[in-house]
């Protein structure tokens, strides 16, 4: 019978090429994939990768450690600050960067997920984002049409998961991770706990698991803090 | 004239009872930490999560918990978690009632430019360009000048925009100001400051009507 | 403080108005606002409504109470059998009806609810449903454009919920509510319980409160069961 | 000839492991209670649910758990609800690996007929339009004729239509056929049915390659 359980992050991402585009889940460093993340990086032979993501990781830390290995052709995201490897890059022309308004970036994964193209959006219109976009008024206001996105892989970290590829996550570590689950032509998902099928109450499931194609458990999350801020 | 504090105490005062907010980075963060008594207001962090509460104490921090601005953060009573994509879907559908957001310029028009400077590192307009865009009441904070002095209330903006026509206040260290049919209009004095300081400092329109009374705090 | 909470079915729908729009979840009588659907019935001089639903109810039960009494000018569902009156208004004129494929009724209350005004679907493509619609062509298939619902009262059922509006769903029950809760100018919320703001899991949560303004706990549901099937 | 639990037998054996099927009203639901031995299939009910399990018994019977056809049901391990739109959007995209429907029309060209008869009452299309538009995989269960005798698989359907270019397969109680290049192609016939009946039964553009063999149930 099919299994949707792999080992680990190496037997997860096994069949990712080079040129092919990617969907990596998490907001900062909060809730991205590390161990595939890694993986990916300890295969440098692997380059030329679209990587869709709302950031671009740290210097040393995240999609950081894609980018030192020059394994990334093109960003697509909302705000790439916080990596100088990376301004370096873009500076330089190696890197190819794509911006893209943080909410129209999410409705894009969740559209390519839900089988819809294109849609209207009203964010960025007016502004350098809109230009060659078709503009069309619904209610007196202007909208601009968005096309979907749908990645090769989409690697996404979550906190539960069960072997039918069914996904609990955490806190705000969901963010970008249950839609990009859905806009992947192969999904894989990293856990902090997999348990068998029957274990999650299927009424508290945030990703169906008819959108995750591969699971495994990952050991010692780092899960590095950006911006650790506490009250006195 | 008034400082960072001064201007987020003065946003404060805008808040209404049952409304969710989105506070951006900077001057706009410290708005929370002056909500009026009696009166419940609900933070939204577009990163996911409805119901943002004060930073935590080193015991409670959680990675799995942080901000749009990628802080550590705590949750208040009655808070709820979601995706991007749901978090978006309110902002555009207009059930943020209030966007307060930082600004490198805005206009008479109400545009306003807060994400790019052409010639230096882009780092992203992140949500930016969706609240603008979505909301039906944006205050921006910010200085009235530049570090060059320069105004930043322009007759238009020269910078590249983040949204157009969505500004309705500004509140500068030294005025409250509304955006209205094309201009700006003086509503309030910072302490201290004189209407010829505020016309001098403001290069876009300026509608000044009757006495301009002095900021309450 | 402003209080979500009111007493009953009768204090929530105050100000309906004969004219209005209103988005009703269920999936057949499962999940339905029964409570305010009767507080409505009982107001028989709010009339001219025009009614989102997926479903027409059943002749005694559920919006079949709103049909007997003529309430109901126009119906948007994506399936109305089950419901003579039904059919004798249709058949008669007295009663507008526009039929839209489940999926495109689901993803035009989303994308109402999410700011989104217009999407492209494939749903209906080469059908009378595409009529006067603009077809596009993505990736060789093609699609057509579909504008999005949004309403001045949307009317759902959960199983619980919280003072700030925050809702859980059980089961299958879930169906429309959810999307509809996020399109409705004005959405009220009945629930089997009422709990204080904070003793909901904050990642269990369906519906986020942002997108309720009236909410109370209904008593004595019937959930009626309109296919009672049953193994031997 | 096959009898309906016959067609929804034939059916399941196109069943491959792993794979979530959509099964709608009438036949389709009896494919079901066949599934081959070995294989885990999932089944997913667009109002909101994936892992439909068998009909209750009486003390498990739960208003609020039910199907697409309305009718009270139970779960397997590993199931998950949702919403419509999540239930429609996994459609859409393709997630599902098959989908088997009722039809009262289908055509050589793909295009299937199944809701709507003009001058009749017509109850809706319910999530027949979205399934046939997004599935890649579609198979038709059916009678060969009406009940007048007229051939259901047409050169080209005369009542309303579902969807067009969609169907993969029809499974009648006479043979089971493929829908390519404009032409149904016959593959198998039922037991102790000839080709010459098949031809008489088929209104629509029938292929005939070699030795059509008898169906194995």
């Amino acid at each position: 019978m099919i299994n949707k359980v792999v080992a680990n992050a190496e037997e997860a991402i096994e069949g990712i090429e080079s040129g092919m585009t990617l969907m990596l889940g998490g907001f900062g460093l909060c809730g991205i994939p590390e161990k595939c993340i890694a993986a990916l990086a300890a295969k440098p032979e692997i380059k030329d990768l679209t990587c869709i993501s709302n950031n671009a990781g740290v210097d040393d830390f995240g999609l950081g450690f894609l980018l030192k290995n020059k394994q990334i052709k093109k960003m697509i995201s909302s705000y790439v600050g916080e990596n100088d490897e990376f301004e370096r890059q873009m500076l330089s022309g190696e890197l190819e960067v794509e911006l893209t308004p943080q909410g129209t970036l999410a409705e894009k994964c969740r559209a390519g997920g839900a089988g819809i193209p294109a849609f209207f959006t009203p964010a960025g219109y007016g502004t350098e984002i809109a230009e060659g976009k078709e503009v069309r008024e619904y209610n007196g206001k202007k909208y601009i049409l968005e096309e979907s996105f749908v990645s090769d892989f989409s690697i996404v970290k979550a906190w539960k998961g069960d072997t039918k590829g069914n996904l609990i996550f955490k806190a705000t570590a969901r963010n970008f991770n249950p839609i990009m689950a859905m806009a992947g032509t192969i999904t894989i998902a990293e856990v902090e706990e997999l348990v068998e099928a029957g274990e999650l109450d299927p009424n508290e499931i945030h990703t169906p698991g008819i959108f995750v194609h591969r699971i495994f458990e990952g050991k010692n999350y780092e899960k590095r803090i950006e911006q650790r801020t506490v009250r006195g | 004239m008034l400082d960072k504090n001064g201007i987020a105490k003065r946003i404060a005062q805008e808040l209404e009872d049952g409304w969710y907010v989105n506070l951006g980075i900077g001057i706009p963060t410290l708005v929370a930490n002056y909500i009026p008594d009696g009166i419940d207001v609900t933070f939204q962090s577009e990163n996911g999560l409805l119901g943002m509460g004060p930073f935590p104490t080193e015991d409670q921090v959680d990675a799995d918990l942080i901000n749009a601005g990628k802080q550590t953060i705590t949750t208040r009573p009655g808070s709820v978690f979601f995706d991007s994509s749901t978090s978006f879907g309110m902002i555009r559908a207009g059930k943020v009632q209030l966007t307060v957001l930082g600004a490198m310029e805005v206009d008479q028009n109400g545009d306003i430019a807060n994400w790019k400077i052409p010639g230096k590192m882009v780092k992203g307009m992140g949500g930016a360009m969706d609240l603008v865009a979505s909301a039906e009441n944006i205050i921006v904070a910010m200085m009235h000048t530049n570090k060059a002095g320069e105004s930043k209330l322009l007759e238009k903006c020269t910078l590249p925009l983040t949204g157009v026509n969505c500004i309705t206040k500004v509140v500068t260290n030294l005025a409250l100001l509304e955006v209205k049919d094309g201009a700006f209009v003086l509503k309030e004095r910072a302490l201290g400051v004189t209407v010829d300081e505020i016309k001098e400092a403001t290069a876009g329109k300026l509608i000044i009507e009757g006495e301009i009374p002095e900021m309450k705090l």
